[in-house]
């Protein structure tokens, strides 16, 4: 309550005559607040150096690290790690390093794009369906019900055999198998925001529609929905690998994380263990790494409402 | 046999094993694209016992009746059911894809009248369970049966697999039994007899015309030459195929002329047990007892089950190569070859966006792909040897009749420069790692070609099936060559299904202009291996809508000329003339332990020949 | 002074801090206090000053962090901050029983009631099963549960807060504890139901002669029922005396203050409150010298520096303060308009508001199968009334009323199924759209909750200029001083433009909403509740600032609060609702002194007013029993279920409005008063 | 609550439908006619627009899919031309053996999940909770195939503790009997789950801790055991009825992959299978027992927490 408002280090107004209503102690935005409780949070800095080596890794490393990723020689297929090849070749006979490097870029590209466009989908439907409300509500909802019933594989395979495999489609494919929840996340919101008393305060000011939701509905919808883009990004690159692993993975020239994976799998057993490990590892760590962050976000925004 | 099969569409190497493998250096065979040794028979023979082997997903038996219709025309139903039925001709001695005049029925057929009558004597020592022997009437019973089920047109090719309008039985004027083993075809033209020998009189199946005459269960015998009953018959032998459940207490498929009898059978995973048929007529009665069929939910449990040992016969496929040093540790021997067919990449002559269709035409430009496809690289990468150069329809292995003089050298050898060389002769500005274009548009002689418009790519898309991964590897590697003479190949990964049912211009017209090159396997081929329906103008299976005179006219010889060496002269010219980029023939590959029999029992497996009839458990295992 | 012999609770120096990730918070500091057998001994302070850790310090059940530093806790023999847990466990609810404030989550909701308020006793009697419920449905019985027997199976969910309350206060009783720690057991209820929970607290003390430590920040709800008070500020004791001399004497600053600054029904509401300026201070670091001295008026570098002790004073009457006072202020009035010159700037002629009929009704269950729906909420159902420009129509009633729902009606809000809003005599309703939006402008609102009424995510600058933008007024910067001016205006430092709000007070957020209101100078502004999530010290504070910022503009409130004082002190005319009905309407006076309707009598009753003397001479608690449901609400008079003087007729016919003098309404069969004879009342007020 | 149940029947009946238009408008999209592949490679035009003349793929999509919805209703599922049988018979084959699986590994993850959640819950920012929770994201970041083909090399090829391939029975019984073959299977479909519940019912039981009845209860001088298992646990644990209720997709799927992995035959495999084959009816089929089974679920879900939450009425 008024209590413990200095407790996180007031630096009071400089004031020379103390106004009736008393001073006011800084804190900072309610993002320094959400940020401050996040740094508290030992797995989220975990997470975030995780994520930020991965990226390194696949954006810078190609530049330190030089490999031919272009023409593969198949008569240096899957040779194990040894000199020139730290950690051998795959089955194409491409170098493992230098090709995990060029699977990152993809892997987080396609996490990423295909989280923001599940996340633009699923805001706007859930967004709206909240503030319409009534029947659109109801049929909107029905909707992602249905999607939620179909088994994403189905849709996936449909999908992927329908469009062909480019970073763009797939994250697409994947983006469209993933917008449900957040549809139910946002409109669960907007439910509870449209009732608050800061969007009655506005609207009794006249505020149009528009206002509303541009002005207050949206900016405190977002957190929740940032949240939600770090686990799509996770749940993203999981599912590249699921992808890969039914045989519908990128092909070349790209490659990614995911379908390097799954085709090493299939080396499970041959024991070429170079094409499993090191790239098993990289996609397990930045899912967990997003997964960390997605947490302590929430937790940290949570934080930020709490603190009243 | 698979040769009976008229050529069963095959995936690239995916059908039944898939059939890649590398040699490690244990390649001790001498025969080229061989994989491992071939054991003599060996060991004491121990009566009876079980021998096990694998059935995987998508290739198990679905319909026992041999009038297999289109949906379960598959070497393994013919696999399955000629354990039972035995074929008027069996194919394969050993890995060659040839008639086994020994294991038939048939003896040799006599063509006369300007090869417009067959005659064909049968082998009298094989009985039906009922203790009747298999005899002329069988045959025509079949044949009638046959003429049921495709007129009138139902689904024609939906009631009998290798039905093509035209031939079998259309071809047959009038069928006739002079005497009780004796039966006599009169045809509609004359054909070439080799031709019919192995693609026409190959498919027939003699059956118990005694006791399959019915048109319900105990019914009455019926007179089926009456085609009226025929088409009784055949709905209901149909229906009764359609009961998985009841396969193995049907009295229907009790009688058999096979080596083996259907004991059990799981309709749910169509894992199934035979046991040795005591009055089997051929040359080798069983001596072990049970011969049974596991399930395996795909090729890597199946390969698992083999790690483990527990089958005393398995497939290897390419994924498990490298393990073979284990299984061989296991006591498994190993073989693998070549089954006859080929595998090729398609090009599409139809498609017009972005002037396709303007560049595939022009011959240089197919041997420009020709010349950056590495068969070597690949046989050796991705196949670690387990595979034979091909570079047309008729590869050099295995060895046919048929197989022309010149199969066994590459016309247009992996050469980047000479690829770079052609388009830059005709025209075009090569440009390496970037995008190649048309300087000199034109028809005339070093010009890019008619209809090919000035700064034009060669850009196009290579779809290949995303099963086994060895067609995503041979993609590959023509995409990364390609890329050095400045094509951009996009490969795309689609199942088996999907580009056969969209990728196929004579079935999907409407497709036409959406793909532009594709890699799903191939065909196995028949034992007479013309390219009829594959590369003559309009055929049923031009996938590509290749188009070309000289071609048209050489597969037609082979079907009715009388030119023993047709079909060699068709091949070479295909070989030439690039319908399409041919690419290594894969081996199929074996693994067994446990059991022991004449070699060629074990190495006509790669010609899809199952005669486990010639093998024994060994003692000590 | 009690002999030592019935002493029951002795409490020394008793220091409690709670350990955070970065600071100690000094919750409780050096408290001692004693209590005896039989009596009640209430501790009052504000928010945050440490009641509540005092009693969790007892009972051994401080948060995470939380540990007792210094000082002993002596019940009877046994020292309790040195017990095990496991001995204190035999103590906890057996000899020393506490009711926490907030009866919607102190029951869990998934046990049956039978089971938790038989759970102590099957722990520490040993009882069986069967004997526990036995004991449960007495005790229920005990504290006024109607039909207790059938009730042992219900949920919490399936009772009203006030039935709740009492179940909890059933759940300590169970075993007969020696001493019952009440933590705000009331503040959460309405006005009625508190009378009723605090006068069955006094009863059962009686009737099991044991010791009740009442805690509460309500200088009222102690006046009458404690024996002796201790008034804690800032984790310290400030005062402890016996109850009347307390009131008639205080010496303490903070406790003369903090009796001043509340609103009370006899007060001449032309007179501002008095008001403690500042906040308390954070317990983080608490201030050298004397906690106090920053808000005290009388204070001097001495207080600043060392900190006086309670000790040093008599024993009969303890205080810590270097300056103390002696007994209440003495009210110089303050220059301020006296009410006539106020009424005197209210405009005669045509009512600014004028309601007639007015009916809201809630559908509840799901819209898209109206038939399956239990019924509807009847919020509001044909509540008529008239404010005019200037004047402060106040309105009161318990939770649930329809208050709320009125107010957003006014300033179109919500829309009216039937009935008419005519604002300066256009009819609000018919408004749509943009000429609706443009028409706001003149309808302000001032909310309850001050977190949730402004956006945590917008600068209080842009909070302030949104009005301004939406209405298209003035630029960048006119806005910018305007907002300047009304920051000065309602008492915040100029710096605030660029602070958010989660950085204020929950009186600072007050004022903010407040200004964000006067932005638009509307030509009405409802304030729902606008001090009654604030603290006795900060509420006077903003009330006086509402009553300023009238006078110096001129602005007509209708103000809503569950509170009469409140009300009344704010109000010129004020209306009381029940059940979303209007039951009477009249000036400040009229209700106080001579209230037609006896719930308005009920009411005046319920309220615990801070003075000794009237609060023991009460003799009945007011209003007894529970509001019916709004969703199928008593036919007739809403009140006659409740109504001590119903009769048939009540339940028969709705009473009209009758006058009962100027400006006088009510809706009654039986008033308390003689109504006006000319019995034709004007529909409206 | 009986309205309720109508409500929620009748949306559930609309989302089935839904499946339903949704997944065969999706497959005629792709697959205009499984002619081609029913017929083979080698098949001829004439046979495939008899083939589609025949069996009615020659028709409009509208029509079709009446048709189709008119025979499910009368509980015909179509037939697998690929097959050869009647996917009725194939599911009856199938379905058992995926219950038993999903269900086991269901009831595991619950009995795992909930104890080590509300343990993590109590004992937070220990060292127990760090680790749990440290294990269980790893866990979730894990592709349930990479699950299962490493407990396949470890467990399997490498130790032999365990085989390689689920059970082959083709019976349940014959399954349960071999209990062995199974434990791998439904360890990796279980891992994920748990997982997931875990996380869920930590917060869960976070939130529900600092509730003021726990306090009451301490107050009433319980011991911090009975505290827990009196108060805590059942209410914490309520939410894994919901969670259950909607993770049936997550299982469905995972339920696929792990069959295809271990070769267990079940309706995932078969569901697999007929992707590949463009096996018409048993896609179509499958889709919508996942669909049903998922609404279903959620409902049951629902009631089953409306009986053991009195707080929820269903009106
Ligand atoms: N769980 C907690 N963790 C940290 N600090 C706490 C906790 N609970 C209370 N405090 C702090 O301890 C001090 C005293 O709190 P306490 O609850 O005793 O005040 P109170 O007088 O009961 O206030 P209220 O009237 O709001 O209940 C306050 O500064 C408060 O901020
Ligand atoms: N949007 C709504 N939907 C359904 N019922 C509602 C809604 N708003 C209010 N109600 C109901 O209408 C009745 C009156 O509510 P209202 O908030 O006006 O009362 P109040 O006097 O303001 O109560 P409080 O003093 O607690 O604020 C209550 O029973 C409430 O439950
Ligand atoms: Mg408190
Ligand atoms: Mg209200």
């Amino acid at each position: 309550m008024t209590m413990g408002l200095g407790g996180l280090g007031p630096e009071t107004d400089l004031l020379l005559s103390e106004p009736e209503g008393g001073v006011v102690y800084s804190e900072g935005s309610s993002f320094r607040l959400a940020l401050r409780s996040f740094m508290e949070n030992r797995l989220a800095i975990a997470g975030a150096v995780i994520l930020v080596f991965f990226v390194l890794f696949s954006f810078v490393g190609p530049f330190v690290y030089h490999s031919n990723q272009s023409a593969g020689d198949l008569l240096q297929a899957h040779l194990p790690p040894r000199q020139g090849h730290p950690l051998g070749t795959d089955t194409s006979g491409f170098d493992e390093l230098g090709r995990m490097m060029k699977g990152g870029q993809t892997a987080l590209e396609i996490g990423l794009l295909s989280a923001l466009i599940a996340t633009v989908v699923g805001t706007l439907w859930g967004a709206i369906a909240g503030l319409a409300g009534g029947v659109v509500d109801g049929i909107l909802m029905r909707i992602v019900d249905i999607g939620l019933s179909i088994p994403t594989l189905f849709i996936i395979l449909i999908l992927a055999d329908r469009y062909n495999a480019t970073v763009l489609s797939f994250a697409l494919v994947i983006g469209l198998n993933q917008w449900l929840a957040p549809a139910r996340l946002v409109r669960g919101e907007v439910l509870t925001l449209r009732v608050r008393d800061y969007v009655s305060a506005a609207r009794a000011m006249g505020a149009s529609r528009t206002r509303l939701i541009s002005r207050h509905l949206i900016p405190n919808a977002l957190g929740v929905v940032i949240v939600n883009v770090t686990f799509q990004i996770a749940d993203a690159i999981l599912y590249t690998s699921v992808v890969g692993f039914l045989g519908f993975g990128l092909n070349y020239p790209n490659v990614d994380w995911g379908d390097q994976l799954s085709d090493g799998v299939d080396q499970l057993l041959n024991g070429y263990w170079w094409l499993i490990y090191p790239v098993g590892a990289c996609l397990i760590l930045t899912v967990m790494a997003f997964n960390f962050i997605g947490d302590a976000l929430r937790d940290a925004i949570d934080v930020r409402l709490r603190k009243r | 046999a698979s040769g009976s099969s008229g050529g069963t569409p095959k995936a690239a190497g995916s059908s039944g094993s898939s059939s890649q493998a590398p040699s490690n250096n244990t390649n001790t065979s001498t025969t080229v694209g061989a994989y491992g040794t071939l054991p003599a028979a060996s060991g004491t023979p121990v009566k009876g016992g079980t021998i096990t082997y694998p059935i995987i997903n998508g290739s198990t038996p679905t319909y026992i009746m041999p009038i297999l219709p289109g949906a379960d025309s598959t070497v393994y139903n013919q696999q399955f059911e000629e354990l039972l039925y035995r074929p008027l001709y069996w194919f394969d001695v050993g890995n060659r894809p040839v008639i086994n005049y020994p294991l038939s029925i048939g003896k040799a057929p006599v063509y006369s009248d300007g090869d417009k009558t067959v005659t064909v004597t049968m082998n009298p020592n094989y009985k039906w369970t009922d203790g009747a022997s298999v005899d002329a009437q069988d045959v025509l019973f079949w044949i009638d049966e046959l003429r049921a089920a495709v007129h009138p047109v139902k689904t024609d090719a939906a009631n009998f697999g290798n039905y093509t309008p035209g031939d079998f039985p259309d071809n047959v004027d009038k069928a006739s039994a002079p005497s009780k083993f004796t039966f006599v075809l009169h045809l509609t033209h004359a054909y070439n007899p080799n031709w019919f020998t192995e693609t026409q009189l190959n498919l027939i199946t003699p059956l118990p015309s005694t006791t399959w005459a019915q048109d319900k269960a105990g019914g009455t015998q019926l007179d089926y030459t009456n085609p009226a009953n025929a088409k009784k018959i055949a709905n209901f032998l149909e229906a009764q195929s359609g009961k998985l459940s009841t396969y193995a207490s049907n009295p229907l498929w009790k009688d058999v002329d096979g080596p083996f009898t259907l004991t059990k059978f799981d309709s749910g995973t169509d894992a199934n047990t035979m046991t040795a048929n005591p009055a089997y007529g051929g040359p080798q009665k069983p001596v072990f007892q049970t011969l049974q069929a596991l399930y395996f939910a795909s090729s890597t449990a199946q390969f698992d089950a083999v790690r483990a040992g527990k089958l005393d016969l398995g497939e290897v496929s390419s994924d498990n190569l490298p393990q073979v040093p284990i299984i061989k540790r296991l006591g498994y021997n190993v073989y693998g070859y070549p089954g006859l067919g080929f595998q090729y990449t398609v090009f599409n002559f139809q498609d017009k966006t972005n002037h396709w269709k303007n560049i595939v035409d022009q011959l240089y430009f197919r041997q420009a792909i020709a010349h950056l496809q590495d068969e070597d690289a690949i046989i050796k990468g991705v196949y670690g040897g387990a595979a034979a150069a091909a570079y047309g329809p008729v590869p050099a292995v295995p060895a046919t009749a048929y197989v022309p003089s010149d199969a066994s050298t590459n016309p247009y050898p992996y050469s980047i420069q000479t690829a770079s060389q052609l388009l830059s002769s005709h025209g075009w500005k090569v440009v390496p790692g970037g995008t190649t274009t048309c300087i000199k548009p034109g028809s005339g002689a070093g010009e890019c070609g008619a209809g090919i418009p000035a700064g034009q790519n060669l850009n196009f898309t290579d779809y290949y099936t995303n099963d086994p991964a060895s067609a995503g590897l041979q993609t590959t590697q023509l995409a990364s060559a390609a890329a050095q003479v400045g094509i951009k190949v996009t490969p795309v990964a689609k199942t088996f299904n999907f580009i056969v049912d969209q990728y196929d211009d004579p079935i999907a017209p409407s497709n036409n202009n959406k793909w532009q090159v594709e890699f799903y396997g191939g065909f196995t081929e028949g034992a007479y291996p013309t390219t009829d329906t594959i590369f003559n103008t309009g055929g049923s299976n031009n996938e590509g809508d290749y188009s070309n005179k000289q071609a048209d006219k050489l597969i037609n010889d082979s079907k009715f000329s009388s030119n023993p060496n047709a079909v060699q002269d068709e091949a070479s010219y295909l070989t030439k003339n690039l319908p399409a980029v041919f690419d290594p023939n894969p081996d199929l590959i074996y693994a067994w332990k446990g059991i022991s029999g004449p070699p060629d029992s074990f190495s006509n497996l790669t010609q899809y020949g199952f005669t486990p009839e010639y093998w024994y458990l060994t003692s000590g295992s | 002074m009690t002999n030592p012999a019935s002493r029951l609770l002795d409490i020394d120096n008793l220091t409690t801090h709670i350990q955070l990730s970065s600071s100690v918070v000094h919750a409780v500091d050096g408290i001692s206090l004693h209590l005896d057998a039989g009596e009640t001994l209430g501790i009052v302070g504000e928010s945050g000053c440490g009641k509540s850790m005092t009693g969790l310090s007892i009972m051994g059940l401080l948060p995470n962090g939380g540990r007792i530093v210094d000082g002993s806790i002596r019940f009877g023999d046994t020292e309790l901050t040195t017990l095990s847990q496991a001995q204190l466990r035999k103590i906890r609810g057996n000899d020393i029983a506490m009711v926490f404030q907030d009866s919607a989550t102190a029951l869990n909701p998934t046990k049956k009631l039978g089971e938790q308020v038989a759970e102590p006793v099957r722990l520490h009697r040993g009882a069986s099963h069967k004997e526990a419920l036995d004991r449960a449905a007495e005790v229920l019985d005990l504290v006024g549960i109607p039909n207790s027997r059938e009730r042992l199976n219900d949920y919490p969910h399936q009772l009203s807060g006030g039935l709740r309350q009492r179940v909890l206060i059933a759940m300590a009783l169970v075993c007969e504890p020696k001493v019952l720690i009440a933590d705000e057991p009331t503040t959460a209820l309405d006005v009625t139901i508190q009378a009723q929970i605090l006068s069955l607290l006094d009863r059962l003390k009686a009737e099991l002669g044991m010791a009740v430590l009442l805690i509460t920040h309500d200088m009222g709800v102690v006046a009458g029922r404690a024996d002796r008070i201790n008034v804690m500020y800032a984790g310290k004791i400030v005062e402890a005396t016996d109850t009347r001399e307390l009131f008639a004497h205080m010496h303490h600053p903070y406790t003369q203050a903090l009796l001043a600054s509340i609103p009370q029904l006899d007060q001449d509401n032309t007179v501002p409150l008095f008001s403690i300026p500042g906040l308390p201070p954070d317990l983080a670091d608490p201030p050298p010298g004397c906690r106090f001295a920053p808000r005290c008026q009388l204070a001097t570098d001495e207080c600043r520096t060392n900190e006086p002790l309670l000790s040093n004073s008599s024993p009969a009457h303890r205080y810590a303060c270097w300056h103390p006072v002696d007994g209440p202020v003495v009210r110089e009035p303050v220059p301020a308009l006296a009410r006539e010159v106020r009424l005197a700037n209210v405009e005669d002629g045509p009512p600014l508001l004028q309601i007639t009929d007015l009916v809201r009704e809630f559908q509840v269950g799901n819209p898209l199968l109206p038939f399956l729906s239990p019924g509807t909420v009847k919020a509001v159902s044909g509540v008529s009334l008239s404010v005019r420009a200037g004047e402060t129509f106040g309105l009161v009633g318990e939770s649930g009323c329809g208050k709320t729902t009125l107010g957003r009606l006014i300033v179109a809000l919500e829309r009216p199924d039937s009935g008419q809003l005519l604002l300066s005599g256009s009819n609000v309703g018919r408004f749509r759209g943009g000429e609706l939006r443009r028409r706001r402008r003149d309808l302000q609102m001032m909310f309850q909750d001050p977190y949730a009424s402004l956006d945590p995510r917008m600068r209080v600058g842009n909070i302030l200029a949104e009005p301004l933008v939406i209405q298209g007024i003035g630029d960048r910067r006119s806005r910018r001083t305007r907002i300047a001016e009304m920051l000065g205006e309602v008492g915040l430092p100029p710096s605030s433009v660029d602070r958010f709000p989660h950085e204020f007070s929950g009186g600072q957020r007050q004022r903010i909403g407040l200004a964000r209101a006067l932005m638009l100078s509307p030509a009405l502004i409802v304030a729902d509740e606008p001090v009654s999530a604030l603290d006795v010290s900060i509420r006077s504070q903003v009330l006086n600032l509402m009553k300023r910022l009238q006078a110096e503009h001129n602005l007509t409130y209708v103000v809503i609060s569950h509170d009469l004082a409140v009300v009344k002190y704010l109000a010129d005319r004020i209306g009381v609702m029940y059940l979303g009905r209007l039951v009477e309407t009249g000036s400040g006076e009229d209700i106080y002194n001579h209230p037609a309707h006896p719930y308005t009598a009920g009411l005046l009753t319920a309220i615990p007013i801070p003075d000794p003397t009237i609060e023991r001479s009460k003799d009945d608690v007011g209003v007894r029993g529970e509001l019916p449901s709004p969703i199928n609400p008593p036919s007739g008079c809403r009140f006659r279920t409740r109504c001590p003087r119903a009769e048939q007729r009540c339940a028969d016919e709705v009473p009209e409005l009758r006058s009962f003098g100027p400006g006088h309404l009510a809706a009654c069969h039986f008033p308390l008063e003689a109504p006006v004879p000319e019995t034709a009342a004007p529909a409206v007020a | 609550m009986t309205s309720y149940l109508i409500r929620r029947v009748a949306s559930a009946v609309i989302v089935v439908l839904g499946v339903m238009a949704a997944t065969f408008l999706m497959l005629h999209a792709v697959f205009p006619s499984p002619a081609k592949v029913v017929l083979g490679a080698r098949t001829t035009p004439q046979a495939i627009a008899a083939f589609n003349r025949d069996n009615g793929f020659d028709r409009s999509v509208g029509a079709q899919f009446l048709t189709y919805v008119n025979h499910t209703i009368h509980g015909n599922f179509g037939y697998s031309y690929k097959l050869n049988q009647s996917v009725n018979s194939l599911f009856k084959e199938n379905a058992g053996r995926s219950a038993l699986l999903s269900g086991v590994s269901l009831v595991l993850a619950v009995v795992i999940a909930v104890p080590l959640g509300i343990a993590q819950a109590v004992k937070r920012n220990s060292l127990f909770d760090y680790v749990a929770t440290g294990t269980s994201f790893t866990l979730y970041s894990m592709p349930i195939f990479f699950v299962s083909l490493l407990l396949i090399a470890i467990l399997s090829l490498k130790l032999n503790w365990f085989p390689f391939e689920a059970s082959q029975a083709s019976t349940v019984i014959g399954v349960i009997k071999q209990p062995r073959s199974m434990v791998l299977p439904v360890v990796s479909l279980t891992i994920v789950s748990v997982a997931s519940f875990s996380r869920y019912l930590r917060s869960s039981a976070l939130d529900n801790l600092a509730q003021d009845y726990i306090k009451v209860a301490r107050a009433k001088g319980l011991s911090e055991r009975s505290v827990l298992y009196r108060h805590l646990v059942r209410n914490s644990s309520l939410p894994i009825i919901t969670l259950v209720g909607l993770s049936l997709p997550d299982l469905l799927a995972g339920n696929l992959i792990t069959e295809e992995v271990f070769n267990f035959h079940g309706l995932g495999l078969l569901f697999f299978a007929a992707l590949g084959n463009e096996d018409y009816s048993i896609l179509l089929a499958y889709t919508l027992v996942g669909g049903i089974l998922v609404v279903l679920g959620n409902l049951v879900a629902d009631i089953a927490l409306s009986m053991t939450d009195p707080r929820i009425r269903l009106t």
